[in-house]
């Protein structure tokens, strides 16, 4: 077995200078009715590569990809050109391989660029301080809302009409266990603004986002200034990292906390995960702050260094007192982030999200002047929703067999709420003027 | 204006190393300086080529970025050198032995990343049309049922994202049955042995339980004596939540009798499944009476660490909790497989959504890829070679070093720090292993011992590796025991000296700012 | 019997690591001692898991293998840190400067990489029947006629493996032109200035030339005097062989002069293109009069050197030399490209074959992937920023170091020893440069320098790298001057120290052998 | 431009200190009538990786790949499996990315590597030493031949009529240049053996092959012998190096040189290169060989360590005296050979010629059990020629029409010599019972 170096002979010698007569001495203190004799039944003995590769490849031939012709879904992943220099740097055994930083002097490599990582997602995000990364967006947001109950000493989270509903169902979860209330506005294309007046003396937080879910982007300061009035945290979530480079950023709008997806940078589909949690936050929040944050200091020699910091907020030091109970976060997901945006630089994202508006706005042009068709998103970054008089799904259904992959329908993600006829479309750098053509030409014979 | 230009430093300093000589350009031998982007980039700078936008009329209605971000961009081989010169100051499990007990750090086969790079599986998205990605449903539903069936369980959660995350779905399942039992608001006291990891009660927390601490024997294992007196009261019994084999690296002789007593008591049994590795394919927690327990796909199964992550954490469920297992989930139907994303149908009792979309999938087709490649067989010998390492890591070192408890250990060889000198603590030790070319081991964890050392080398290390890492150790602990002062200066070989982690929590500086512009008569 | 066994060492040296201390492991903070995989493995121990073969009966006839191989195996965690380990001990672009002049050491793109291994290039078998592989031969075509206009030339040999297998290419070809001539028994002279690269006359001399060496002026040139001297009998001139921009850095002024007067004597013209990078884009080739020129791919064209290889030296040919072209090429045709692989037809007049199957399709991936990336406007930034990165640092240097010539450079810049101290020598200067982390420049090349230093920065180093890089070179110059002893002992900060290359030549061993067994009374 | 790092500032700056007006001026040696305005036209610009990626990944889309179904073309290139380790280690920047060892302090990793390398081929061939890689097996079937000229100062080369047509052409070319004489026996199944009855006073080696261009395997003893008794070489010649895991290696028939392509250990098929040549020989000819050879040595403090060694031989020091022009050679091919052979070890190997062995005898049990279907070759390993009623080239056209790639028409490399309906067909471990049967089905019903 190829994994295993210990050979015959070497687990004989060890036994004897243990003492065991065999393996089985160790496994002693297990309940005899809990020990298993052999390998377990039912399941297949080891294999070589070519097998495995086979086995496994099979199982990958029957998904279609996103590459593979026009592809237009978005609603909180994206398609975008990842770098072959990446996908290179995250594999070297020396990130690849290695744990937490923990032992400062022989990790500085993590260190140092989760470092660089922190300083990028605090300008992207135009807040004052990042973390280390959380599992993904969704987390984050849930995270959140629970790190504004702590700060505020308030249990409700208001959460609007335009926050991804995969979000808020995770913020649900995570809050009403702690028992904090939710207060979900009705889902909407564009009623961000809605919070500033759900806001009240009770309210932790209120969250709300831009792009959000149905494309529509939103300055959202005055939900920031009612948030804020009532001593309220505006808590702003992106789920499109791209858009930070065009659109208002959440500290532009006055956010306390900002959170968001960054699977957009350095990061393929993957069919949800890895993904990896932007977290940000002002500086007066910073010890309120799940997660891991690295921090510059110096070594004995008087050089300069980086190291995990304020840990005492975190489980492994304050255990039942921790921020959180996060502890392996999306560590190598946020270097593809942070390598893919030391490539980009400011010049590069902010071609990379005009390129994607640009598109996003053919792409409306295009399906707008097809009769039948309404564009429902006032504002947009690179994605949008529009209503037919058909039901999305068959239309989504009809486009498939055309070999366009037309977006999302609103009510797998907003089920029983009016959406039905309801399709959310995304536009990226990878979509080609073909493929809007593709798309177009489809939907007019469809509709 | 670019926050880069101001940084770049223009005269790079002069750093002393060693053997009488400096260097100039702050580099050594093979060993490269880098400075941040921040200093080497600049705003105008790109290394990723895209087409000029066309110009074209936006549709943004006003909500446009007003500050640049003042990222630097670097180009290509800028930025290669930048990681590949950082790459260089990690330690890794590909250089070297990894003990750190609790991590699991064994060999992350490369296989694992070529299949997780299949376009089938890299490039699909969590939205498209179920019809249309049959083949990941079918890989994560054939990894559900290896899951379910090495630990004997009914059912498995996937979507959980960590270990902690595992712990949070397991939990949150517990709540639900208790509030389905309509004993959510009575029942809130949890079970947790001080030896527990620090996510055990931070995750009991998170539920909205209380943490009762129960104490370890002289053995290492759940004083039962103890337990059984928390048990006295049951009403608000909510459950345990107990590591086996637990964080001293011992197995749990009593813990056929912990599951019947606690679920007596009406309470469930969390087992945090970390260290699942020691058992793997030789004992099923199903058959010890357990409710849910987290699998870390990043230990047990091999997919790497990662510098902190990602893992993925599925969650194994029993009969008592599997209807309240989250969404979404996996039904294989007539004509294929159907993901359940609503709380309705199958999924009206689910406790609900933890995070987005459907799990992990990239670390799904790697452990499905090791498990294949291990096979039932290996697994089994996955166990007992971990187990065999671990026993004769603790054999050649107890001469020198005290071990916490007597007997054989399972995964993992627990050491207190009695054996050395005054002065020397453990974290001297762990620092001087560095100089040896090692990392160290899991130091003050668990809590339970005094100067805790943990050491897991995992079944990927050969004897020979393992007999030069405990000669090592060895040497270091009899500089220990000696006394010896100079390891307090330790480590003297590393990229860099001991680290000052009291001055970076004082004023934490968490990112890096432009330096203060000079005053222009100093120009 | 294993010997493995034999040569495993049971008691690791201990090594001395400075600093006062010493380390048992024999490693030394993150540079890990690695030995021998003939001291690591065994010969029972496999990386690789295959099936069990059937056992059948073997239609060998008797002509099997008598004796076992003997060479040792190693499981996967165990090979993988062999690699990772030894591969730490290497310099490589990617960690630094690597400014050997004439080696075009530039960056190399992980696009590349990437094409090459897209299946449709990958898995493609050379004698597969055409019309499967329609792609590969487009691709080649597509390449082709990239270097066909980028050098101004008619005509271009794909199958050479390197440059020097495109000198050869180059050579047979002008051989078989003075056979198509009859000349071939005398035309015999063939004329290679004293700077030439080795494998000129090398190459030369294996097509059955001889070689007459010319003089260069003292501005570098050809001494235009000689050549014309060595043009008074031309009944025996086969042609020229010169490198331009030549192995001094500068270009050849005289260069359509020389053209003219090689042809008027009825010779011809190989230009060796290994220096093409420093007027991509700039200059075309064909426009100087040449008749073959072999491009480096793993030079101009940023196919990564590997340590040594592999490369590719497709060699373009003037009208003159095409008829004469090796086969197989590639023909367009009404139904797509064909293979021209027999000696007859198209191919009637051709010298022949250089070798198995195409040449180096991987690297024509990456080469081509590399032009599209750069396309022609990046092409000729490349050979300008190339020769304003040499000149920059012939400038910056030549305030401490003794430049070759006047003048600005191409893209490398050219020193010679002469600044340095009685005593210290050019490759003193260069191992000290390793403990500054930087490889060394080429040493003693061109050979008509004395203790010649020659520097080829390329286009991919940042203006930072560069200054950081000459202030290094400047204090390291400047002890060379100095006649600072300590120079003779570089590098100290190196994996190893010097090494001695006399013992290595005097009794050399080529490979492992077991070490002798020890007498049974020892044991 | 993403690989250039100057920016128009650096440029600026620089021409100014090197007091340069523009970079012109470097090119005033350029005769005018040469110098290039702007950029070459007919030529596109540059482009972002997602354009690149999308035209090359077009041309490559072109391709039959031999994963895609049933494949069995050898004759001289082998599909095999090469484990994902070894591509990953090849890729390392620190191998990648590096020139040849020149500076050993700074190049152990690369020279360690060699000093394997050059053991294993040695061990695997049965020779006494072995260099550090030639471009591929013909090429080093060629230098082969020059080196025997060379040693015995003879100038007369045999080739067997089982030799590569490519490698007796590459062969051919080289050695007439020097004057060498070649005699081509005439090309046979089996006919490896009658090299010993042409050998004569004046010949200066024999070349043989086994297995040989037709598959078949042949102890070529006598030949040595043959060779030998009139004081000439015999060259050893494989081109298929799994087959030395189970068939009879060069040292054992007394072999002076043995070469060999190495492509099957590490390497995929990528069209024909790159690959590696293999080159061994015995100790008395060490110093006759072409190519880099890597010894051990220590250094200044004793340690033991390697470098490149006997460098009188070769055209950097040598120059016209070299014993070839060899510079450049295989370094990373070979990597990944002993990469891919340290993983393997003597178990592995056996095993995995084992199995390519039985799979090669399934395959000819299969086709042989058809009717019209005459096997040629007699002993074989993984390769074997067979002969059907029909021309080669449209059995395989009809083969392939039914997704079976069935071989090589010997035509193709031997044309004109009676072999129209001959096929040379492998098959390694990458072959499946059901590639087998989908061979036989399709053929059964072609003749
Ligand atoms: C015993 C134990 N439990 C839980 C965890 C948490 O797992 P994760 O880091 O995947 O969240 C760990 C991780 O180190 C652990 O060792
Ligand atoms: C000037 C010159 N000519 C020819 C060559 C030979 O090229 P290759 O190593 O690709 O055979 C080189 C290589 O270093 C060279 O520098």
């Amino acid at each position: 077995m190829r994994y295993l170096p210990l050979t015959h002979d070497d687990r004989k010698v060890m036994l004897a200078r243990i003492g065991a007569a065999s393996v089985d001495d160790f496994y002693t203190d297990v309940p005899e009715a809990a020990r298993l004799d052999g390998p377990i039944h039912d399941l297949p003995s080891h294999q070589g590569e070519l097998a495995v590769e086979r086995h496994i490849g099979e199982l990958a031939a029957k998904n279609r990809t996103a590459s593979e012709g026009p592809f237009f879904v978005g609603c909180g992943a994206y398609k975008h050109h990842v770098p072959a220099s990446v996908d290179h740097i995250i594999q070297r055994s020396e990130f690849l391989t290695t744990y937490t930083p923990y032992q400062p002097e022989i990790a500085q490599g993590t260190l140092q660029t989760l470092f660089e990582f922190q300083t990028q997602v605090a300008a992207l995000t135009a807040m004052d301080v990042a973390n280390a990364s959380m599992y993904d967006g969704s987390t984050a947001c849930a995270e959140a809302a629970l790190m504004a109950c702590r700060a505020t000493r308030r249990k409700k989270v208001i959460l609007s009409g335009g926050l991804h509903p995969h979000y808020a169902a995770a913020t649900r979860t995570l809050c009403e266990a702690q028992g904090i209330e939710i207060v979900q506005l009705p889902a909407a294309v564009d009623s961000e603004l809605e919070l500033a007046k759900s806001v009240d003396g009770e309210t932790a937080c209120v969250i709300g986002q831009s792009p959000n879910v149905f494309g529509t982007i939103t300055d959202m300061s005055s939900v920031a200034e009612a948030a804020h009035a009532r001593k309220a945290l505006f808590v702003s979530v992106f789920t499109e990292a791209v858009s930070l480079g065009l659109a208002m950023p959440p500290g532009e709008m006055g956010a306390d906390i900002a959170v968001g997806e960054g699977q957009s940078i350095g990061n393929p589909l993957t069919f949800g995960g890895p993904y990896v949690g932007l977290f940000a936050c002002t500086q007066k929040l910073v010890r309120q702050m799940p997660g891991r944050l690295c921090g510059e200091t110096q070594d004995a020699d008087g050089k300069r260094g980086f190291v995990l910091t304020l840990s005492t907020r975190e489980q492994h030091i304050r255990r039942d007192k921790a921020t959180s109970n996060i502890c392996t976060n999306a560590g190598l997901c946020a270097l593809a982030f942070t390598a893919h945006m030391t490539l980009l630089g400011d010049a590069g994202l902010t071609r990379l999200a005009r390129l994607n508006h640009e598109t996003a706005c053919d792409l409306a042009d295009a399906l707008e002047a097809i009769d039948g068709v309404e564009l429902l998103t006032p504002r947009f970054f690179n994605e949008f929703a529009f209503r037919t008089k058909m039901n999305a799904e068959a239309v989504l259904a009809m486009l498939d067999e055309k070999g366009v992959v037309g977006g999302v329908r609103a009510s797998r993600l907003i089920p029983g709420a009016g959406f039905d006829d309801v399709i959310i479309c995304a536009a990226t750098e990878c979509v080609t003027a073909d493929d809007i053509e593709a798309y177009a030409d489809a939907l007019k014979e469809i509709v | 204006m670019s926050m880069n230009t101001q940084g770049r430093p223009t005269t790079p300093a002069i750093v002393a190393n060693g053997n009488g000589s400096a260097s100039v350009s702050g580099s050594r031998g093979l060993l490269q300086r880098e400075d941040l982007i921040f200093e080497i980039g600049t705003t105008e700078t790109t290394g990723v080529d895209l087409p000029a936008p066309k110009g074209r009329a936006d549709r943004l209605g006003g909500v446009a970025r007003k500050a640049a971000t003042d990222l630097p961009g670097l180009s290509e081989p800028e930025a290669m050198r930048h990681y590949v010169r950082l790459s260089q100051k990690n330690y890794a499990i590909d250089l070297g032995v990894f003990p750190l007990g609790s991590c699991t750090m064994k060999h992350n086969a490369r296989l694992n990343e070529k299949m997780a790079r299949l376009p089938g599986f890299a490039d699909i998205h969590p939205l498209q049309p179920q019809y249309e990605i049959q083949g990941a449903l079918e890989l994560i539903d054939q990894l559900a049922i290896w899951l379910k069936m090495l630990t004997g369980m009914p059912a498995v959660a996937m979507s959980p994202k960590a270990g902690a995350h595992g712990e949070l779905c397991g939990m949150l399942a517990i709540r639900q049955a208790l509030i389905a039992r309509g004993e959510a608001n009575t029942r809130k006291r949890v079970l947790v042995p001080a030896s527990a990891h620090g996510t055990n009660p931070a995750t009991a927390i998170q539920c909205g339980f209380q943490v009762d601490e129960i104490k370890a024997n002289e053995r290492g294992r759940v004083d039962m004596e103890d337990f059984r007196a928390k048990l006295e009261d049951t009403s608000d019994i909510a459950g345990i939540m107990l590591t086996n084999p637990n964080t001293c690296g011992l197995f749990e002789t009593d813990i056929c009798e912990i599951a019947d007593l606690i679920h007596e008591a009406g309470g469930y049994f969390y087992c945090d499944g970390a260290n699942f590795n020691a058992i793997v394919g030789r004992v099923r927690p199903g058959d010890l009476g357990i409710d849910a327990m987290h699998i870390n796909l990043h230990k047990t199964f091999s997919t790497p660490h990662g510098g902190g992550g990602p893992g993925s954490g599925p969650t194994v469920l029993s009969d008592a909790l599997a209807p309240y297992a989250p969404v979404p989930f996996i039904v294989k139907g007539e004509d294929g497989f159907r993901l359940v994303e609503d709380l309705k149908g199958d999924a009206s009792e689910s406790f609900g959504r933890m995070c987005a979309f459907h799990g992990q999938m990239g670390m799904f087709v790697r452990a499905l890829t090791y498990m294949l490649s291990h096979g039932a067989d290996g697994l089994k010998q996955v166990a007992e070679d971990a187990v065999l390492n671990a026993n004769y890591v603790q054999v050649r070192l107890k001469e020198v070093m005290t071990p916490a408890f007597d007997g054989y250990c399972m995964h993992e060889a627990l050491f207190s720090d009695e054996f050395a000198a005054e002065g020397i603590e453990t974290i001297d030790i762990a620092k001087a292993l560095i100089d040896e070319g090692y990392h160290p081991m899991t130091m003050y964890f668990p809590l339970v011992v005094h100067g805790a050392m943990l050491i897991e080398p995992t079944e990927t290390e050969s004897k020979a590796e393992l007999d030069r890492f405990c000669e090592s150790v060895i040497a270091v602990a009899n500089r220990a025991a000696a006394g010896e002062e100079s390891l307090k200066g330790a480590p003297y070989h590393a990229p860099m000296r001991r680290l000052d982690e009291t001055q970076a929590a004082r004023k934490p500086r968490l990112k890096w700012t432009p330096p203060e512009p000079k005053a222009i008569a100093a120009e």
